[in-house]
């Protein structure tokens, strides 16, 4: 499987992400800028977590406007998988991949934690090892993690079941709990907590691991 | 007001000046002097004390004296830390000072090559209810919390205290540690006639003038004054310098670069320039600056944050160049290494400065100031009765200083980077080395009270502390930082007290083997003369060579043994149950025996790496009772049945007595744990055992599961989130 | 020229910054107070005397970038 | 009645938002915007008539709450 992994100036997750990627999916991805005009031929494009260019002004905002972008949707629309965790997710909505926003979480404060997310579907490239429903325990760390979208789109997305997971208690004030969201295509994935730091029991959950399973057993069939 | 004594230069100091320079000073040069014979800077009333600390060992590559230590960790590693203070800035803005603080500290640890791989911090506020408490804390934090988060550092322990003494004058003390290649070290050392000497990062503006001698001054009402003087962090930009920095030391380009912390530029330059016995000419002209019209006096004071100064090899300029290009980080020459060992400042063709160097470092004012030893504290009263053996576990629990500090910890991101072992508020945050199965262990520390009532004795008690968490974590210490926050050094009795400290701390880092490898002085942390109490942190950090025994550690089962190892506790003077139930201490600290405590650990230490426990957990503030709840029910939410003597149940159950810790072991473990215990000669006590739910003593004391989740989580969310 | 730009969350979307401050002004007493809302006022020069061209500018980079428009209104003012 | 209150960084202050939207609309061709600062808007409705009332009452409320003055400015607009 060919794994690419997006950098912008203050992404912090990138690193994790690849030593998941290498380890979990047997693929040694490639890091690119987020100045590279076109991106390398991939199965799965990732944007990983981190604050890219500071989170100023809004998170994502400012990376969703890098050249890179263009291909990005462009990959998108030919149905290329693609998954935004974290700063990743907020920039896809930036972008339009992904409806909504993520604004500041409810409590105002960073939340760092370790909670329990519920897997709604187990048909996506991005979950098939999961069982229906199943829940896990994967860490969040975020400060812009409250899903909102106007009512209309809200039940729109909730019809069309594009929501991938939702947070078993309520952390951030996320409409319906979410946190994850497909695209209609179900090619593209957005979701808050961090699967990449969840591939280890010893260091304190390795729930995420099934994530990369789902994409590897996709990838071989 | 007289220029000299409006820059902190008293009339001997301004003698000594004058004597040294034989003609009038430019302003640019006054400034120099002020800031770097600040005390912030050439540590005036501590160093002739300092140079005392134990700071040697077979561990030691660099002890203090470098922007941060370094300890040898095997296979080609070292582990670069130190902590420092951002005591006046986080009161006057809590958000910026606290994160400032951050980003100073983590430039420390990348300065000498290491990349950062975990945060800590340990601060300190006036009571919980004052008013101005809770707009302090959610700063501090969510500024702490802003900046390694969005570096991508986790921060993985800390502490937190409360006390009347720092309601004017909160502590914000933070600590780095880093891993490097023990060949790929950098040193600040300039050397080479010629060398281009190089500026990177943000842009200078006049941000934090006069940062280094408000510092070093103690509050007043005027201190309002001194506002503007606090600096606005960007831990974006420190994120793209830390990076860019370490690519470029993969190149073979740096000769040696110092990262621009108090004072600036000044000082970064004069440090360099001093320890490689050099000169150093700079042309502020090709400084970049954020303002138009900087005067060369505000360019060499500016504290603007996110910037290094670095010495190249002339023909890796150019490479460096384009490193520095490469992450979007600003690139000046901005001078040269001369072999005049003077300090040149030349801005629109004037020269600004020229200093003999060792006028600003060497031979800058040095005071043994005056001691006087404080009058002893009152004597013990024996006045707690064992009526209320339940509402005071409860009480302690709901205290401050003992109660959950999750609120906090949990505005910190500690799982980035994906090698922290255990998230969730234990005695030592433990991060694995990525790529490895080695893990380094840290801890910060210090019981202000005891260092209050005897200083010497609480700064033994610190280091004890801090090396009991690190055994308890299954780590070798290895080592430790310090940051001495003190008020008034021109008082005798607190100067007593910073005396007592360094020889407190001497002596225990001296039997543990576990020697100071940077530090850093606070001072003057006192507001309209009343002072803070001796506050000497102690950030300690030990090593685990192969992980794996974590694996079965930390997880207590329900039929394990809950045992004491140390003695049975006595000691209520100056502990927390006194200050809680009766909200004043009396008596006098326990002491620790440090060759009991050195013997004590190394036994746990095996027992923990043989997997012959479940769990451990040392005994400090709060004594047994307090250290039990926290380790069974409140981190494994399971309960426990104990049963003590009935005299002195008190004591027993609260007495602070040092070098202590509460194992849990298995039925299957227990006759080798005895037997091992029994050969070491080490004094152990069986207590009890490991039950589903609730906490039972003696059949006649029951508190429920909930009751004491209650207790513990409720204090700090009650008042903040209100 | 100076331009300002006044973004604004829509007054459909929660505001829990607005809020955070309401009630923290409720407890230091000032009851009179409601409807707290925080938004953001970005400035800048451009340099141009054109005040049409200016317009322009700063409406397209604000679509573009200043504001999402999703939750956000904005207006504008030139100096 | 309704009162505005603008935040801003002082002048001198570093505005890390401010730099980097800036140089994104660099990046996005727009040459001519410079000094980019970002601040805040906060609006709030006050119960009542009397406006050297509602002045002093946000003029306070501002100093205490909304703004640090170590940092930041602000002006304050009635409507
Ligand atoms: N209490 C202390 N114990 C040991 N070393 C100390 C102490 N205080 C300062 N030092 C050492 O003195 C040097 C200067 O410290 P400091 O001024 O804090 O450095 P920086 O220039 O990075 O701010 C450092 O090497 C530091 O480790
Ligand atoms: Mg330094």
């Amino acid at each position: 499987m060919d794994v690419t992994i997006i950098s912008f100036p203050g992404t912090n997750c990138d690193v994790d992400t690849a030593n998941a990627v290498s380890r979990k999916l047997n693929t040694i991805p490639k890091i690119i800028s987020c100045k590279e005009k076109e991106i390398p031929k991939s199965d799965l494009i990732i944007i990983p977590g981190g604050f890219s260019y500071g989170d100023y002004l809004r998170s994502g905002a400012i990376a969703a406007r890098e050249p890179v972008m263009l291909d990005l949707v462009n990959k998108a629309k030919n149905g290329v998988y693609i998954l935004g965790i974290c700063n990743g997710f907020q920039i896809l909505t930036e972008v339009n991949l992904l409806p909504g926003v993520l604004l500041k979480n409810n409590s105002l404060k960073f939340i760092s934690k370790t909670i329990k997310i519920k897997i709604i579907r187990n048909d996506t490239f991005f979950t098939s090892s999961f069982a229906k429903n199943e829940t896990v325990s994967i860490p969040v760390a975020h400060h812009d993690g409250n899903f909102f979208i106007e009512k209309k789109a809200l039940m729109e997305i909730e019809d069309n079941q594009q929501i991938a997971m939702r947070y078993v208690d309520p952390i951030n004030g996320s409409l319906n709990d979410i946190a994850g969201l497909y695209n209609q295509k179900f090619n593209v994935l957005g979701l808050m907590p961090h699967p990449e730091r969840a591939i280890d029991i010893r260091t304190g959950s390795d729930d995420g691991i099934k994530f990369f399973e789902s994409m590897l057993n996709f990838a071989n069939i | 007001m007289d220029i000299y004594k409006k820059h902190g230069i008293d009339e001997k100091e301004k003698k000594l000046l004058l004597d040294y320079m034989e003609r009038d000073p430019s302003n640019t040069e006054i400034g120099i002097f002020s800031v770097m014979w600040s005390e912030h800077c050439s540590y005036k009333s501590s160093r002739y004390w300092l140079k005392n600390l134990h700071t040697e060992g077979k561990q030691v590559i660099q002890g203090p004296g470098e922007n941060a230590g370094v300890i040898d960790i095997g296979d080609g590693q070292v582990v670069v830390f130190k902590m420092e203070s951002h005591n006046h800035p986080s009161f006057i803005e809590p958000y910026q000072g606290a994160a400032t603080g951050v980003g100073g500290i983590m430039r420390d640890i990348f300065t000498m090559g290491a990349r950062p791989i975990a945060l800590l911090n340990s601060i300190r506020f006036g009571e919980l209810n004052h008013p101005r408490t809770k707009y302090l804390l959610s700063g501090v934090v969510a500024g702490i919390g802003g900046y390694g988060n969005c570096v991508g550092i986790p921060t993985v322990s800390g502490e937190t205290g409360f006390d009347s003494s720092y309601n004017g004058n909160n502590l914000v003390n933070a600590m780095c540690v880093g891993v490097a290649k023990s060949d790929k070290i950098f040193y600040s050392k300039a050397s080479g006639i010629g060398n281009p000497v190089v500026y990177v990062g943000a842009k200078t503006g006049r941000d934090g003038i006069h940062g280094a001698t408000m510092a070093s001054g103690e509050f007043d009402e005027d201190s309002e004054k001194n506002r503007p003087t606090v600096q606005v962090g960007d831990p974006y930009a420190e994120k793209l310098l830390l990076e860019a920095c370490l690519e470029l030391m993969q190149k073979d380009a740096i000769i040696s670069i110092q990262d621009m912390g108090a004072a600036g530029l000044t000082s970064s330059s004069v440090e360099m320039a001093d320890k490689g016995q050099v000169g150093i000419e700079l042309h502020l002209d090709e400084i970049p600056i954020r303002q138009k019209n900087l005067s060369a006096y505000e360019i060499m004071l500016s504290e603007s944050q996110e910037r290094m100064l670095m010495v190249l090899t002339p023909e890796k300029t150019e490479v460096a160049k384009n490193v520095f290009k490469k992450w979007g980080v600003d690139f000046a020459i901005v001078g040269k290494i001369t072999d005049t060992k003077n300090i040149k400042v030349i801005h629109q063709g004037n020269i600004e400065a020229d200093i003999p160097i060792r006028y600003l470092t060497d031979n800058a004012p040095i005071y043994e100031r005056k001691t006087i030893k404080k009058s002893k504290s009152v004597e013990y009263r024996d006045k707690i009765f064992d009526a209320d053996t339940k509402e005071f576990i409860l009480k302690v629990l709901n205290s401050a200083n003992i109660c959950s500090k999750k609120w906090i910890w949990e505005q910190y991101d500690r799982t980035i980077m994906a090698n922290t072992l255990n998230s969730s508020g234990c005695d030592a945050g433990i991060v694995r080395i990525n790529d490895t199965n080695k893990a380094i262990s840290m801890s910060c520390d210090v019981n202000p009270r005891y260092c209050e009532t005897n200083a010497k004795i609480g700064a033994i008690q610190a280091v004890a502390e801090c090396w009991r968490n690190i055994i308890s974590s299954g780590a070798k210490p290895l080592a430790i930082t310090n940051c001495l926050n003190f008020g008034n050094p021109e008082k005798p009795e607190i100067m007593s007290d910073f005396v007592d400290t360094i020889k407190g701390i001497t002596e225990a880092s001296i039997v543990l083997d576990y020697p100071v490898v940077s530090g850093n002085v606070s001072l003057y942390n006192e507001t309209n003369g009343s002072a803070i109490k001796n506050t000497p942190t102690i950030g300690g950090v030990g090593l685990i060579e192969n992980i794996d025994f974590l694996d079965d550690f930390g997880d207590p089962k329900i039929g394990d043994e809950i045992v004491l190892i140390g003695k049975i506790g006595e000691h209520l003077a100056c502990s927390t149950l006194e200050e809680v139930i009766y909200g004043e201490t009396t008596g006098e600290p326990p002491a620790v025996n440090l060759n009991l405590e050195k013997n004590i650990g190394k036994a746990v230490l095996s027992l923990i790496q043989d997997n012959m426990i479940t769990d451990c957990h040392d005994i400090s503030d709060g004594g047994l009772i307090i250290s039990i709840c926290e380790m069974i029910m409140l981190k494994s939410k399971l309960g426990a049945k104990i049963s003590v003597s009935n005299k002195n149940i008190i004591n027993q159950l609260f007495g602070e007595d040092q070098s202590r810790y509460v194992v849990t072991v298995s039925q299957n473990n227990r006759y080798n744990l005895f037997s091992r215990l029994e050969k070491l000669e080490i004094e152990n006590y069986i207590l009890g055992k490991v039950t589903p739910k609730e906490l039972k003593i003696n059949n006649n004391i029951t508190i429920s599961m909930d009751e004491l989740t209650n207790a513990y989580e409720s204090l700090i969310p009650s008042i903040m989130c209100n | 020229m100076k331009a300002l730009v006044y973004v604004r969350l829509k007054s459909e979307v929660l505001d829990p910054q607005g809020q955070a401050i309401e009630s923290a002004l409720k407890n230091l007493g000032q009851k009179k107070i409601s409807n707290v809302r925080q938004g953001k006022l970005i400035e800048m020069d451009i340099n141009s005397h054109n005040i049409d061209e200016v317009k322009k500018t700063v409406d397209q980079v604000t679509k573009t970038l200043l504001a999402n428009t999703v939750i956000e209104e904005y207006s504008i003012e030139i100096k």
